[in-house]
Order: structure tokens, then C-alpha cells, then sequence
């Protein structure tokens, strides 16, 4: 009784240090925790695998930078399939904080080594400011919307632009999406009916979900197991792989100190009713 | 009856007038208004832009005194003006690709970003521990759903037993996006009605008053 | 003929006759056709409580309304914080509480210290405001919350109200603010920041509420009015979802399909 | 030498915002003012930049009529001057007309035609399906039903009590639900950040944190002590 009255009013900086040592344990040594697959990575996955060899797929930029843990390994992952499928690549960052990571994408999935040549098989616009307003310009003309790419060549002068020249030229949307993303499907998707399939994180999950359902998304990562599902789809272990274990051990955590507590809060009210009915 | 006072009316005035015309552009093909509503749009933010200084005036004036009145602990509102000013210094005199801005940027901005963003790994630990308690109906509703998610979220329990993936799926693609859809239709009428308030001129606080 | 946005047009009529029977009804009320009547929001009445808690503790209050910008098209939830600011404002003067308003929009910075300024004013005690209590924090969501943060401990608030857009720091701010052992009022029509303003803050002003608030807490006949018409509006939408279900399970998808126009 | 430097302090910064969690201290009140001094300092760069690609090189190049939110974004300082602050309401206003109609062609469209179109759901499935004809149904009374919780006209008694207590289930079945599945996020940001700390030279500064923590710890503990001798 005491241990379990003591549990229900346990000091939050005792769970705070369980929580630093159940994350930080796995990553020393990993256990290697097993994996499923989602419906919603399945279909995005699907929706990237009808891609055909030249097909242009817009790949959007807007999340938090300090959310990049959750979507750097989910590009990584996702890019490695758009290259396996031959698309063509066109970037987009909506956000001023989301701009250095394209250039590190390019670098980490070595584009040069495995034969990309910029202009021709992707693009990167860099920033373009103003988020809805933006989204909405760039969808209706890309050429006035963004007259220079990020590294100053005019938009004239890249040779994948010539075919695209507004949304409709894209064959499927990808967003990499935290925030903002009411704007991106009411201002690029929606107006001109794209396939959108997007990447988010855990918090913004659960608030897209109704847009799978009615269609304007077509298939979502969902945070970091979305990342885990769609490397073991890949047959690619990567970051996603490897973070799983502390992932699933810190949930792990959670349910069965959720479940200790509610244990606890019973135990205790069972002993009040039968003190109560002695007195 | 009514004085018409200059102060107030002509800021009503714009307010009415952009208001309807952003409202109208949306919905009708006209590419003079089109390109009117992208003008006025862009106002908007440098207007915003411009605001920032304010904020920022703001912020050196706060701290500045403190500094200046040597109130305990003022060393760290001299740090704050310090790496305001260096900063600003830095990416002005060499733009924000310069190696010294860069540094700032990556090991003390993104870092302490992230940090700040991980304290809710603890956070949300110990709110979920606090309150999905099933001490009243509503608290044992949460409780299950709560529950039965994050198992759903934890592959290696699916391999346990795989109904905790399609229970948690369901979970989140019918009530969840049931009471969502609920929430957002609710909302969009909240958003109608103020906007018409503001447009009518009804709601006025958020003007000055 | 002035040439529609196909895919549009539902949404238009939609628009045009939501406003028209909210309009309708703001308009009976003015003209006192109509008395309006509405529920008690359990909320909007703990303001007030929270206020007169913190003057019993002598803690000032917190407030904040968030991270969507004016300029955007989540604008209106800012303006509803911003128009319940006013209302803080004016009670805190009259208690004679202090109101520590941390801010991170720099287009709501000049307005905030206008409406904390009034707020005072309307109280009869403009010679208390202070802009230094009107803080401008950070625009960079990570460094107001940890600014925010800091200011809510060193301070010892004693309210804690969160009204507005708010993301990723929401969760930040209100445990920091049940530490302290505040009350605090949230609100939002960001859903996925809802479950935790509804597990871990005393009140929390869901969607609709919080934009409705303001006309709420000024008890003005008009506004109350629109509040009404509101309601009607919500009766057409059960309506035609309703219709709209009823009609496709027959396998008529006329209604359905007028809403794709 | 250079990144080892950069890795240890961003640990430095990492560990000292942890600390918040211990409690409010000297170190996180350090980091913290750095934090929002750094921020500031980046957000007015990264504004000077936009406004000289879209206000001043336009303007200087031909294009007058930005001529107006130049003089309109230098109304917004009016706010500083005590007899004509009036007159930053003026773009002010300009501001909150954009947000309104923005938010209601956002609100009617996407919020509104959007959700109820897609709600309006077949109750029976052809072909006939258990699973989904249930979903089908159970989407479009819980759709209801939560909208019947924001009534503020009619008191909430008789069938519209049951409907709105439904729908306030419905909301904490999602609330539930949509908190569970935000733990993931939270954690996997920290995962990410452990993850450096563990992986690069910031590992050094962990020690030295532990021992700074204990140190201070007992000071704070022997203060107390002292107080406690001296009352």
C-alpha cells in the first residue's frame, strides 16, 4: 500500500531519469525490436512505386529545423526510392530554416557519384517566402514565381524546367510537412487535383489523417516509424532502423508506468471502500 | 448620430475593404483582383517585417535596463544583447553564409532548438502518466485510446498480437478523425461568424478598441 | 457574367449563406427583435476566477496567444486571442493584478501594447500599464518557449491563459505552468494541440469556442446575436450531412456532388 | 578541432536547457538569454534580407508602388509616439484584413465544404461490408454529434444532452488517441538528440555536467542547511 501510494505520487524527476536512461541504453547497444508496415506507408510507398522513369515529382520542405530527427531519415528513405524509380526531382523549401537541408541531402545520398546531373534530373529552388500566398503563386506559374534556382541560374536556363511550368506538370506531390499544411493541400492540391503524398511528423499525423481519408493525401509517413516501415519496405535499414529500439523502449515505458499508475489508483480506493465499510 | 472619427473609421474602413476583397479573390477568376489581393498580400508581410522592430526595440529596452540598473542576475541580459548584437554584426557585415554566422548557427542555435523541442519527451512522459488515470468516464476513454495507440505505435507489441495495430488504426481513422472533422466544421463557423464581426466593425478589441 | 473558380463555387455559396444567417441574426438582435440566449462556457467564467485567485497571491497572470501569423490564413484565432486580451486586460487593471503578456509575432507586438494600453484605460488605471510587461520574446518558436518558459518561473505566475494559435510549444508552457501550480485557461482550434490543453490545463476552450469568446465575454446584445446565428449555421451543416448520407446510401450523389462544384 | 569545439558547445547548451527539468538555474537562465539573444539576432538578418529582396531592390528598380508598404511599415512606429500612436493602426489594419479574409475563404473551403462533402458518407456499403458500412455509420453520427457539442443557444438537455455528451466521448476518444500517437514525435526528436550527445565529442561534456549538477546540488542543499541554523 505504501509502495503503490508512494508510486501515485511519484516525484516527475524520478520518471525524467528513467526516460534519459531507457533512451540512452538502446543507442549504446541496440536490441534490434521488431517491425511492421502501416497501411499509410504502404500506400505511399505504392504511390511512389507507380511512379514511371522521367515522371517529375515536386518535393516540398516545410517543417520546424528542430524536427529535422524526425524528417531527415523519412527524406533520406524516400529520395533513395524516387532515384531507384528514375524521377526527376524538383525542391522547394517554404521555410527560411528548412533551406540548409536540401544541400546536405544532396551531399549524404551522394546525387553526383550515382549519376544525377543537376538541371536535368533535379532542381533546387531554395527558399521561396510567404508560405500560403507563396504556394499558391508557385503552383499557378513557377516560372514568375521562382525566376532563379538557389544557386542563381535562371529558370530558363534548366533544362527539367521546360516541363513544368505550373502544378499541373507534376506527377506527384511529396511534402515533407509540419506546419502549414492546410495551406499546401488547400493552395497546391486541392485547386488542381495533384497526388500528395506527405511525410509528417507525430504530432501532425493524427490532424492529417482526415485528409487521407478524403482523398487529397495519398499516403503518409507517419515520424520516425513511418521512416522504420518504409526502409524495411525498401529492404534499406537506416537512421529509422536503428532509433526504433529507444523508440519502442520509451513507449514501452510509458504504458507500463500508465499502467502501474491506474494499477495504483484502484489498489488505493479498493483499501478506502473497505476501510470505509469496516468503519 | 454617430461622430465620424477620422482616427477610427479609416482603419475600419481597410479592414472592411481588404478583408472582402481577399475573402472574393479566392472564388472568382478575375486576374486584375488576382493580382491586386498578391499586392496587397505582400504588403502584408513587409508591414509584418516591419513590426519585427518593434519587437525587437522591445526586447533591447527590457534588457537594456536591467543591465543598466544592475538588477541581480543582469549578466545574462547583457549576454542576450551581446549575442543580439554579434549576431546582427556578423550576418549584415558578411551575409548568413559566412563560417563565423554558421557556427553560431549550428552548435548554439539548432542545438538549443532541439533541446528545447526534446523537454517535451519528458513532458509529454509525465503528462500521459498524470492524467490517463481512469478516475471519471471521460478519464477512462482516454485512457483506453491513449493507450491502445501508443501500443499501436510500438511494432514489437504488434508482433505480439497484430489486432493492436488494426485497434489503433481504427482508433485513429474513425473516431479520431470523426471528432476532428467535427472540430474543424465547428471551428470554420467560429472563424465565419468573427470575421463578419471584425468586417462589421462588431469586434473591435483586436483593433485598439 | 463575373467568371467563377471551378471547385470553388460550393464553398462560395457556403460562405455567402453562412454570413447571411449570421448576419441576419446579428442584425434582429441590434434592432431587438431577438434577445440572445446562450450557455455558460465553464472557460471563459474561470477567467475571471483565476484573476481573483492571483490577486488573493499576489503572482501576476500569464498570458500569450501563440504562433499563427496575422498575415495567414489561421489569422482568426490570434484576433480571437488578441479581442480576450482585452477583456484580461481590463479585469486584471481592476483587480490590480499584474498581466505579463509574452508575444512572438512581431505584427502582434504593437498591437498588444495598444489593447493592454486600452484595456487599463477602460478600468479607469492607465497610469498603471507598463510596457515592459507587453514582452516581445522571439519569433524563433524554440527561443520563446524557452524565453516564455523562464519568464513563467521566474515570475511565479499564478494564471496561465494560452489563447490562440498555438503548436509545438503548447505542451512546453502548460506543464511549465502546472509545475507553478497555476490555473490556466487554453484554447485553440489547432487539433492536434487540443489533447494536451484538455489533459493538463484546468479549462480549455475547444475551436469554436475560443472564437466565439470574445463576443461572449462582452455581453454585447450584437455580438451574442451572431453567436445565435452561429448556431444556425451548424443546424444546416447536421442537415446536410445528414441529407447528403442519407441521399448517397440511395444512391442519388446529386448533393454530394453539387459540394465538388 | 573547429567541430569538436562546435560539438561541445552545443552539448554545453544541450545539457544546460535539460537542467531546466532538475529546476530553474543558473546555467538554463544563461543558455536561455543566449538562446533568445541568438534568435533575435537571426530573425532581424533573416528579415533585413527579405525585405531588401522584396522591398528595396524592387523599388530601386523601377517598381513605385512599393512605395506604399514602405511608408506603411514605417507607420507601424507611430506605436512609440504618445499623441499620434493612432496612426499605426493604419497598416495595422491593412494586416488584420488580410488575416480575415484569408481565414474565411480558408474556413469555407477547406474547413468547411471540404469536411462536410466528405462526410456525407454511404450508410450502407455496396457491396455490402460489415466493417465499413459500421465505420460509414458510426463517422457520420460522431461528425454530428460533435458539432451538437458546440451549440451555445440551446441548452444542452433531453436528445441534444445525449448528442453533445456523445460527441464530448467522441473528442476525448480523438484527444486519446491523437496524444498517444504525439508521444512518438516528442521522442523521436530526443532519440535524434541523444544520439549526438552520445555519438560526437559532446560525450566530454557529459561528465562534466554530472559533476557541476552534484556540486551544485550540495551547495544549494548546504545554503539550506545554513538557513535553516541561522532562523
Amino acid at each position: 500500500m505504501s509502495m503503490l501510494s508512494r508510486f501515485q505520487k511519484m516525484n516527475p524527476k524520478v520518471l525524467y531519469l528513467l526516460v534519459l536512461v531507457v533512451v540512452g541504453l538502446p543507442l549504446i547497444r541496440p536490441i534490434n525490436l521488431p517491425i511492421g508496415v502501416s497501411r499509410y506507408t504502404e500506400l505511399f510507398h505504392s504511390q511512389v512505386e507507380s511512379l514511371k522513369p522521367g515522371d517529375v515529382v515536386l518535393v516540398s520542405l516545410c517543417f520546424a529545423s528542430a524536427k529535422a530527427p524526425e524528417f531527415y531519415p523519412q527524406m533520406v528513405a524516400a529520395l533513395q526510392h524516387l532515384i531507384m524509380k528514375k524521377a526527376s526531382m524538383v525542391f522547394v523549401c517554404w521555410l527560411p530554416e528548412v533551406t540548409p537541408f536540401t544541400g546536405r541531402l544532396f551531399t549524404d545520398l551522394s546525387f553526383d557519384k550515382r549519376g544525377l546531373k543537376y538541371g536535368t534530373d533535379y532542381v533546387d529552388f531554395g527558399l521561396i517566402a510567404g508560405t500560403a500566398t507563396a504556394m499558391a503563386a508557385f503552383a499557378r506559374d513557377v516560372h514568375k514565381t521562382a525566376p532563379a534556382d538557389v544557386r542563381g541560374t535562371l529558370v530558363g536556363d534548366l533544362p527539367l524546367m521546360a516541363k513544368v511550368k505550373m502544378a499541373t506538370d507534376f506527377h506527384l506531390l511529396m511534402s515533407f510537412i509540419s506546419i502549414y499544411t492546410e495551406d499546401f493541400i488547400g493552395q497546391v492540391q486541392t485547386p488542381y487535383k495533384l497526388p500528395l503524398v506527405t511525410g509528417t511528423d507525430g504530432v501532425s499525423f493524427a490532424g492529417t489523417l482526415p485528409y487521407l481519408a478524403s482523398g487529397q493525401i495519398r499516403g503518409i509517413l507517419n515520424s520516425m516509424v513511418g521512416t522504420a516501415e518504409y526502409e524495411k519496405l525498401l529492404k534499406m535499414p537506416g537512421k529509422g532502423t536503428s532509433y526504433m529500439d529507444a523508440q519502442q523502449l520509451s513507449h514501452v515505458l510509458i504504458i507500463t508506468l500508465i499502467v502501474l499508475g491506474n494499477i495504483a489508483l484502484a489498489s488505493t480506493r479498493a483499501l478506502e471502500r473497505s476501510r470505509r465499510t469496516k468503519e | 448620430m454617430v461622430k465620424f472619427n477620422l482616427r477610427k473609421d479609416v482603419a475600419f474602413a481597410i479592414v472592411f475593404f481588404v478583408g472582402v476583397l481577399t475573402a472574393v479573390e479566392y472564388f472568382v477568376a478575375l486576374p486584375d483582383l488576382r493580382r491586386i489581393v498578391a499586392d496587397l498580400q505582400s504588403w502584408g508581410t513587409i508591414i509584418a517585417a516591419f513590426s519585427l522592430g518593434v519587437g525587437t526595440i522591445n526586447l533591447i529596452v527590457i534588457h537594456g535596463r536591467r543591465v543598466s540598473s544592475r538588477t541581480q542576475g543582469y549578466y545574462n541580459n547583457f549576454v542576450l544583447l551581446l549575442a543580439l548584437t554579434v549576431t546582427i554584426l556578423i550576418g549584415l557585415w558578411g551575409t548568413n553564409m559566412h563560417p563565423a554566422y554558421q557556427f553560431i548557427y549550428f552548435n548554439a542555435l539548432v542545438p538549443s532548438d532541439t533541446a528545447v523541442w526534446s523537454l517535451l519527451a519528458f513532458y509529454i512522459a509525465s503528462a500521459a502518466i498524470r492524467t490517463m488515470k481512469a478516475r471519471t468516464k471521460e478519464g477512462v476513454i482516454l485512457l483506453i485510446t491513449g493507450i491502445l495507440v501508443l501500443i499501436k505505435n510500438t511494432p514489437a507489441m504488434g508482433v505480439i498480437w497484430g489486432g493492436f495495430t488494426i485497434i489503433g488504426e481504427w482508433l485513429l481513422s474513425v473516431p479520431n478523425v470523426a471528432a476532428t472533422r467535427g472540430i474543424m466544421i465547428a471551428s470554420a463557423i467560429g472563424i465565419i461568424a468573427l470575421g463578419l464581426r471584425v468586417l462589421l466593425r462588431q469586434e473591435r478589441t483586436s483593433l485598439g478598441g | 457574367m463575373i467568371p467563377l473558380v471551378p471547385g470553388r463555387s460550393s464553398a462560395m455559396i457556403i460562405l455567402i449563406s453562412a454570413a447571411f444567417l449570421i448576419g441576419a441574426m446579428l442584425f434582429l438582435s441590434r434592432i431587438r427583435k431577438m434577445t440572445p440566449k446562450v450557455r455558460k462556457v465553464a472557460g471563459l467564467t474561470a477567467i475571471e476566477e483565476s484573476i481573483g485567485r492571483c490577486t488573493e497571491m499576489g503572482r501576476p497572470i500569464h498570458y500569450a496567444v501563440g504562433r499563427s501569423s496575422l498575415t495567414g490564413p489561421s489569422a482568426a484565432e490570434t484576433i480571437a486571442g488578441l479581442s480576450l486580451l482585452g477583456h484580461v486586460a481590463k479585469l486584471s487593471a481592476q483587480y490590480g493584478v499584474r498581466l505579463i503578456f509574452t508575444n512572438q509575432l512581431p505584427e502582434v507586438q504593437p498591437l498588444a501594447e495598444d489593447i493592454v494600453k486600452q484595456g487599463f484605460l477602460a478600468a479607469g488605471k492607465p497610469e498603471i500599464y507598463n510596457s515592459q510587461n507587453v514582452r516581445f520574446l522571439s519569433s524563433f518558436a524554440m527561443a520563446y518557449t524557452s524565453g516564455a518558459i523562464g519568464v513563467m518561473y521566474r515570475e511565479k505566475i499564478a494564471a496561465n491563459f494560452m489563447l490562440g494559435g498555438w503548436y509545438a510549444e503548447s505542451l512546453t508552457l502548460a506543464e511549465t505552468g502546472f509545475n507553478l501550480g497555476a490555473i490556466q485557461v487554453a484554447g485553440t482550434t489547432q487539433v492536434a494541440q487540443l489533447p494536451f490543453f484538455a489533459t493538463v490545463c484546468d479549462y480549455v476552450l475547444i475551436g469554436e469556442e475560443l472564437l466565439a469568446a470574445a463576443a461572449y465575454v462582452s455581453e454585447d446584445k450584437v455580438q451574442l446575436g451572431s453567436m445565435v446565428g452561429q448556431d444556425f449555421v451548424k443546424v444546416v451543416a447536421i442537415l446536410l450531412i445528414a441529407l447528403g448520407a442519407i441521399l448517397r446510401t440511395l444512391g442519388v450523389d446529386a448533393l454530394y456532388n453539387l459540394f465538388r462544384l | 578541432m573547429i567541430d569538436a569545439l562546435g560539438n561541445m558547445i552545443a552539448a554545453a547548451c544541450i545539457l544546460s536547457i535539460y537542467s531546466f527539468l532538475y529546476s530553474e538555474n543558473k546555467a538554463f537562465r544563461l543558455v536561455e538569454h543566449l538562446f533568445v539573444g541568438i534568435a533575435a539576432g537571426h530573425v532581424v538578418v533573416t528579415t533585413i534580407y527579405t525585405l531588401r529582396s522584396s522591398l528595396w531592390i524592387p523599388l530601386t528598380r523601377g517598381n513605385t508602388v512599393l512605395v506604399i508598404p514602405f511608408i506603411l511599415g514605417l507607420m507601424v512606429y507611430f506605436i512609440f509616439s504618445k499623441k499620434h500612436s493612432y496612426i499605426y493602426r493604419l497598416p495595422m489594419a491593412l494586416v488584420i484584413g488580410i488575416g480575415t479574409g484569408l481565414s474565411l475563404r480558408a474556413a469555407a473551403h477547406a474547413q468547411l465544404a471540404v469536411q462536410i462533402a466528405t462526410t456525407m458518407l454511404p450508410l450502407v456499403k455496396t457491396p455490402f461490408n460489415a466493417l465499413d458500412t459500421f465505420n460509414n455509420i458510426l463517422i457520420v453520427i460522431l461528425v454530428i454529434a460533435t458539432v451538437t457539442y458546440f451549440f451555445f443557444h440551446w441548452e444542452q438537455r433531453g436528445p441534444l444532452g445525449v448528442s453533445s455528451k456523445i460527441g464530448r466521448y467522441a473528442m476525448m476518444a480523438a484527444f486519446g488517441a491523437s496524444f498517444a500517437n504525439t508521444v512518438m514525435g516528442r521522442f523521436a526528436v530526443f532519440v535524434g538528440q541523444m544520439d549526438f550527445l552520445l555519438s560526437t565529442e559532446g560525450v566530454y561534456v557529459i561528465p562534466i555536467a554530472l559533476v557541476a549538477l552534484i556540486i551544485a546540488t550540495y551547495y544549494a542543499r548546504s545554503k539550506k542547511d545554513q538557513n535553516r541554523e541561522r532562523q
